[in-house]
């Protein structure tokens, strides 16, 4: 089975603070990856140099085989690497359908001139997103009015935009109170589609959402991976509630 | 159309203030371009001055005469000699931004009040234009030289309302808000700009051939930043909005200054500064939100 | 060669103390005062009325200096407040370019406003500039007046400096400069800073206008050329230094002075061209750290 | 989206079109009674670097002169009241602006003011531009002050007049005085605006030196921007490199800068200064001004100006209204007005007492002459529409007793000496070693 992304011996360091030492990691088609650890652990990092906002240090990472280690974000985005943030990045003077519409903008292979940015045919891709994402209500409201929550998934919903090979959530329940986690993740969830291709990484502090979701966990600590598993397993190994989940406090 | 008719029915003197008017709107528009991305140049006087330059050389040394096309040239040498600085510029945003321009456009003054080819301070005159190979009658060209311009600036207004619309004029006016998300989302912020400029320029160029031409002189002064300033102030007045509201505050500012300084001649000026406070404080989002309602348009 | 020295060193000294305020301003209230030579031209008129009352007073020579120095604060403690609190708040928070054309507005109004006082003949106020006597230097003959403006710029700019850095006022400024929203949230009265910022800064520009008076024909358009020479030095040294300034200042004085001397066609623009080029390799001035934008 | 905005167009065309009858309205008015009376529109500096120099004082002196005409009172042969019994209107117009803002300024004059003549313009830019605006027009300008002689060499007009002689002849009498009063030059140093008044004048002066002292070598030429303030770098730069003459076109706020620094520094004790156009500070510098200093006033005005019954009428005219003496913008008015004055009450006599049309104004204006303060007014160039007039050169000292500057050693130039002939641009003719210059002293 091939790698859909591949991370090679990649070292990140941000003056004395190590964010990433000798990361190794493959991701496989279809994946629905954690990434947990506790704050600084170099799970953003991680993201950031997926990404391409940060450059390694050394190492490389590969996606389906293409070194993309050099490249901007903007050309690893048109790779079919998408990513939502944490703080959700929206154009809170537009409405939501607009917001849809830039991301389409963005994704049309040809730029136009005059080609409308609100004809038919992107209108109609973007509403069916929307729908996925149980956001039609808010079609034409201004994005600067909408809840938290509301702007959390239409920022995941723009990162699907382009139905991207791989898609990066950087917290994408953080901020959100606790009962609207789980509908939350049911909604973002059903708009990835059980069945697509879409392999998914999601940074996630709450375990009950990884342990639902994930089907594979990597641990971070100080830059470095201290477990990679199955959610049961890794959940379970002692580095992982020692530094992770603090079951271990203080042995 | 119903304006050109009007024109027919009106003074002399309001034909030539709304033929003004109209080019130094084409300039205006260019800076809305610019100001959709988020950035405003404080030096476009640069680029008006370019166009209007062009139209007077070409016009004297080359014996072309035909409205029409020194227009056009006007227009596409303002944006070739743009080019160049539009990679550079597109990395600069803000205050700096304006402030490059401005640099840009002061050393522009600089040249042309060296370049004794040019006239100098002076400046030069130019002679009356052709349209179409037909010659112009002195009691006409005033009128024609207003239907010309105000075809022109309907039409690059009908283009710039396309482009606002199109997939790029979209992404111009995410890049305002929030730059990142557009790069994340695979669109190129520095492309965009570098374009908004290229075109901004070329609107500038148009407007600075027409006002030439109606104007019959041209001189370095409409490349000093006083110049560049009341263009920008259009477009503040005007708001992003709305494309006519440009031209309909272009015609406002025409308006107020003749009548200010005709009948305060010795505290125009001033009555100028308060008319500009007194917008700026009661219209926030121009003109152009009494008519355009929501803020996406 | 020393002369070049010489002549960069006086034009730079009323240059920075007018720079100075203008980027003060900036750094404080985010606003680039175009109508900053309005007050330069405003502290120059008022010198002439200070010195002709403390002529008519029978003051003694020496006290013009104190008559010119008390214009400056005149013009800063009546007319700053003024606008700042009668017409530039009502706009703070809008966008920078905005801010710059309500001041290009208050350099039209004030314009005429001047006009309106003063009227359009000259005013000379040429005593103070005999005070110091002259000074031979080679085959040059220079003014004394000249060397007390330098010592008055240096003066200036540590007093300034000092302020900033060693008393709870500047601090407090300093913390405004760097970001208001975080300095009003742990309490300080933000507007309070802003009024006093926005006076120091016209204090400034006042002060360097009535200095300059003696050397100068006070008269109607006076503003107009020092607005852009003053811009180019705060862009060049970085908008909201002080140091910057004082470099900015400096290379202004400098390269003009080196352009009169080598290349007299060049003066026009020399200025300007200093300034693009400082941009393009330094957007943001000489003396500015490029701030990093977050996710 | 485009239909939309078309409907916003049609939608703003109807408020322009309100806004022209609203505004045809508020013209209509001011165009009502222009039949009595004989309206001018004025236009000079009411405001910037300009108006202290020259645009207030010939504004000034316009004043007391229409109030004059007005009420019949200036001597034989303006004794008339007003213009052949017309009450004479004057509105005023502010040049300040740059040149673009003057043509809009004079069709709105033309058009809106439904002015009879417009009498204007002290910037060589703003003239150059405003005049084939009036020529396509078909409307009677007087340009009264500005310099530049490429207005009538270049062009050729119906109805544009300038009532001044162009600065060559200042530059050129600068010269000839030097010559006449044999001061020996072995070198010269210049400082002039970096605008066209400032290279002109520099031209000119080079040149004539090249004809008049062949040994003379130019040494500094500096170039400070127009409002420039500061001149501390260019008088080191002066001082550098020591000439017997210095020469120097500054006027206004700049030139009286230039003398406040430059005194203390000794360089008017170094080299002996000259002065195109110096004469204005006068007043105002008063003991300021270094003595010895050689200076024009652009004409035989001011404390040079011819005796002459009309000069005192006029002199004591404007002294009482200002407490001041008039110097050269206001007699560059006055002679201006005083022709226009004729033109129009010759103009009358022939159309038989109607108010004449702007080609009767030409007509009669073109190649008169009249008598003014300043010595007689010829239209003798460009084909009748450019005036030459007699200079005069002179050199400053303060007396103590009169509390004022006065002029020694003054010199006239008549007209034909410093003006070239017709037929020649003022370039080749200087050139050419001023070829057929007449009665030169």
């Amino acid at each position: 089975m091939k790698a859909v992304l591949q991370a090679r011996d990649v070292n990140k360091k941000f003056g004395a603070v190590v964010a990433a030492s000798n990361l190794n990691i493959e991701i496989f088609a279809g994946e629905r990856v954690s990434l947990i650890g506790s704050n600084g652990a170099g799970k953003t990092t991680f993201v950031n140099m997926i990404t391409g906002y940060l450059k390694p240090d050394q190492g490389q990472i590969w996606l389906d085989g293409q070194d993309i280690t050099a490249l901007y974000p903007r050309a690893i985005t048109h790779l079919g690497v998408a990513r939502s943030f944490q703080i959700p990045q929206l154009y809170g003077e537009l409405t939501v359908l607009d917001n849809m519409l830039v991301a389409n903008a963005c994704h049309d292979q040809k730029l136009s001139f005059w080609l409308p940015a609100r004809r038919s045919v992107a209108i109609e891709r973007a509403d069916a997103l929307l729908d996925r994402f149980a956001l039609t209500e808010h079609r034409s409201r201004k994005v600067a009015e909408l809840p938290g929550g509301v702007r959390k998934l239409l920022d995941i919903a723009m990162a699907l935009t382009g139905s991207p090979k791989l898609l990066l959530l950087d917290e994408p329940t953080s901020g959100v109170s606790a009962e609207e986690k789980f509908p939350m993740m049911e909604t973002i969830m059903a708009g990835l589609g059980q069945d697509s291709a879409t392999t998914v990484l999601f940074v996630e502090h709450d375990m009950d959402i990884v342990n639902r979701y994930a089907s594979r966990v990597v641990a971070f600590y100080s830059g470095r991976i201290i477990a990679d598993d199955t959610p049961e397993v890794a959940l379970a190994t002692d580095d992982v509630r020692r530094y992770v989940t603090g079951e271990l406090l203080g042995e | 159309m119903a304006l050109a008719l009007v024109g027919a029915l009106m003074p002399k003197w309001l034909t030539f203030l709304i033929t003004m008017a109209a080019a130094n709107g084409l300039v205006s528009l260019g800076i809305v371009v610019l100001m959709r991305g988020g950035v405003v140049p404080f030096g476009q006087g640069m680029v008006f001055a370019i166009g209007g330059y062009t139209a007077a050389l070409m016009f004297n040394k080359m014996g072309i005469t035909d409205a029409l096309f020194l227009t056009l040239c006007g227009g596409v040498i303002a944006a070739l000699v743009a080019a160049p600085f539009a990679p550079l510029l597109s990395r600069y945003r803000g205050i700096f931004f304006a402030m490059l321009t401005l640099a840009l456009s002061m050393v522009t003054y600089g040249l042309l009040m060296k370049l004794e080819v040019l006239g100098g301070s002076d400046g030069f005159n130019l002679g009356r234009p052709t349209l179409l190979g037909y010659k112009l009658p002195d009691d006409q060209v005033g009128y024609i030289m207003y239907v010309l311009t105000i075809t022109v600036s309907s039409i690059m207004a009908l283009l710039a309302r396309i482009y606002f619309d199109s997939t790029r004029g979209l992404i111009t006016l995410a890049t305002k808000e929030n730059e990142l998300r557009v790069e994340y989302l695979g669109g190129s912020v520095r492309y965009a700009m570098a374009i908004n400029f290229i075109l901004a320029a070329f609107c500038g160029g148009l407007g600075g051939a027409l006002a030439v031409m109606a104007l019959g002189h041209i001189e370095p002064g409409v490349s000093f930043w006083t110049t560049s300033g009341e263009f920008v102030f259009v477009a503040v007045l005007a708001g992003w909005q709305s494309v006519i509201a440009l031209f309909v505050a272009s015609v406002v500012l025409e308006v107020v200054r003749s009548f200010s300084s005709s009948y305060f001649p010795n505290t125009w000026q001033m009555a100028l500064g308060i008319f500009l406070l007194i917008v700026i404080r009661f219209l926030p989002r121009g003109i152009g939100s009494l008519w355009v309602k929501g803020g996406t348009r | 060669m020393l002369t070049i020295l010489i002549d960069g060193l006086t034009y730079a000294s009323w240059l920075f103390i007018v720079a100075l305020g203008l980027t003060l301003v900036f750094g404080v209230l985010k606003i680039l005062n175009i109508a900053h030579g309005s007050f330069y031209a405003l502290g120059a008129y008022a010198a002439t009325s200070f010195v002709g009352w403390a002529g008519a007073m029978k003051w003694a020579p020496g006290y013009t200096l104190v008559a010119m120095l008390l214009a400056a604060v005149a013009v800063a403690a009546l007319v700053a407040p003024l606008t700042e609190r009668g017409l530039l708040r009502f706009f703070y928070g809008r966008d920078e370019v905005v801010l710059a054309l309500v001041t290009y507005a208050m350099f039209l109004i004030m314009e005429d406003g001047t006009k309106l006082l003063w009227g359009a003949n000259p005013y000379y106020v040429s005593e103070p500039y005999g005070l110091f006597g002259s000074i031979d230097i080679g085959t040059q003959t220079y003014v004394g007046y000249d060397f007390a403006l330098v010592a008055l710029a240096l003066v200036v700019g540590f007093a300034v400096w000092w302020w900033l850095n060693r008393t709870q006022q500047g601090k407090i400024m300093i913390a405004v400069i760097h970001s208001s929203e975080i300095a009003s949230s742990m309490g300080v009265n933000v507007s309070r800073v802003y009024m006093l910022a926005f006076s120091v800064g016209i204090f400034l520009a006042a002060l360097g206008g009535a200095f300059t008076a003696p050397m100068i024909s006070v008269q109607p358009g006076v503003s107009v050329g020092v607005i852009i020479v003053s811009f180019a030095v705060v862009i060049i040294g970085g908008l909201g230094s002080i140091e910057g300034a004082a470099i900015g200042a400096l290379i202004v004085g400098l390269s003009r002075s080196m352009a009169v001397h080598m290349a007299p066609v060049a003066e026009l623009f020399s200025i300007y061209v200093v300034m693009a080029v400082v941009l393009m390799f330094r957007p943001e001035g000489l003396f500015q750290r490029i701030q990093a934008r977050k996710i | 989206m485009a239909i939309q905005s078309i409907l916003k167009a049609t939608w703003s065309r109807k408020a322009i079109g309100t806004a022209v009858t609203l505004i045809a309205a508020i013209c209509g008015s001011s165009a009502a009674q222009a039949q009595e009376t004989f309206k001018i529109g004025i236009v000079s500096f009411l405001s910037g670097q300009a108006a202290e120099s020259f645009g207030i004082p010939a504004v000034n002196g316009a004043k007391v002169l229409v109030d004059a005409f007005n009420k019949g009172a200036a001597p034989a042969p303006f004794n008339k009241a007003g213009f052949g019994g017309m009450k004479i209107e004057a509105v005023y117009v502010d040049e300040n602006g740059g040149a673009t803002k003057q043509i809009q300024e004079l069709r709105n004059l033309y058009d809106r003011e439904k002015v009879d003549a417009v009498v204007g313009y002290v910037g060589s830019g703003d003239c150059l531009a405003v005049a084939p605006v009036a020529e396509e027009m078909k409307k009677f300008l007087i340009l009264y002050d500005c310099g530049t002689p490429r207005i009538f060499e270049d062009g050729k007009y119906n109805y544009v007049f300038r009532t001044a002689s162009h600065a060559t002849m200042d530059n050129v009498a600068l010269a000839r005085y030097l010559k006449a009063k044999d001061i020996k030059v072995g070198s010269f140093n210049m400082i002039n605006q970096d605008y066209a008044w400032g290279q002109d004048s520099k031209k000119d002066f080079v040149w004539s030196m090249e004809k008049l002292y062949p040994n003379a070598k130019a040494g500094e030429d500096q170039l400070p921007k127009f409002g420039a303030g500061q001149y501390g770098t260019e008088i080191s730069a002066l001082m550098a490199k020591p000439a017997d003459i210095t020469h120097s076109s500054l006027w206004g706020g700049d030139l009286q800068a230039f003398i406040l620094q430059a005194g203390p520094r000794g360089l008017f004790k170094r080299s002996q200064v000259i002065l195109s156009a110096g004469d204005h500070v006068l007043p105002g510098l008063g003991d300021k001004m270094p003595d010895g200093v050689i200076l024009g006033a652009r004409g035989a005005y001011g404390l040079m100006s011819p005796k002459s019954g009309l000069n005192d009428w006029w002199w004591d005219l404007y002294s009482k209204a200002y407490n001041v003496y008039p110097v050269q913008a206001p007699y560059r008015m006055v002679q201006s007005l005083l022709g226009l004055k004729l033109a129009v009450e010759k103009a009358m006599a022939s159309n038989g007492g109607k108010k004449p049309s702007a080609e009767q104004l030409a007509v009669a204006l073109r190649n008169s002459e009249w008598d003014s303060p300043a010595g007689k007014i010829r239209m003798a160039l460009g084909g009748g529409h450019q005036a030459v007039q007699e200079t005069a050169i002179g050199k400053t000292r303060y007396d103590a007793g009169k509390k004022m500057v006065v002029l020694d050693d003054i010199m006239r130039f008549p007209a034909d000496c410093v003006n070239p002939p017709a037929n020649m641009k003022s370039e080749d003719w200087i050139k050419a070693g001023f070829a057929g210059a007449k009665g030169c002293p």
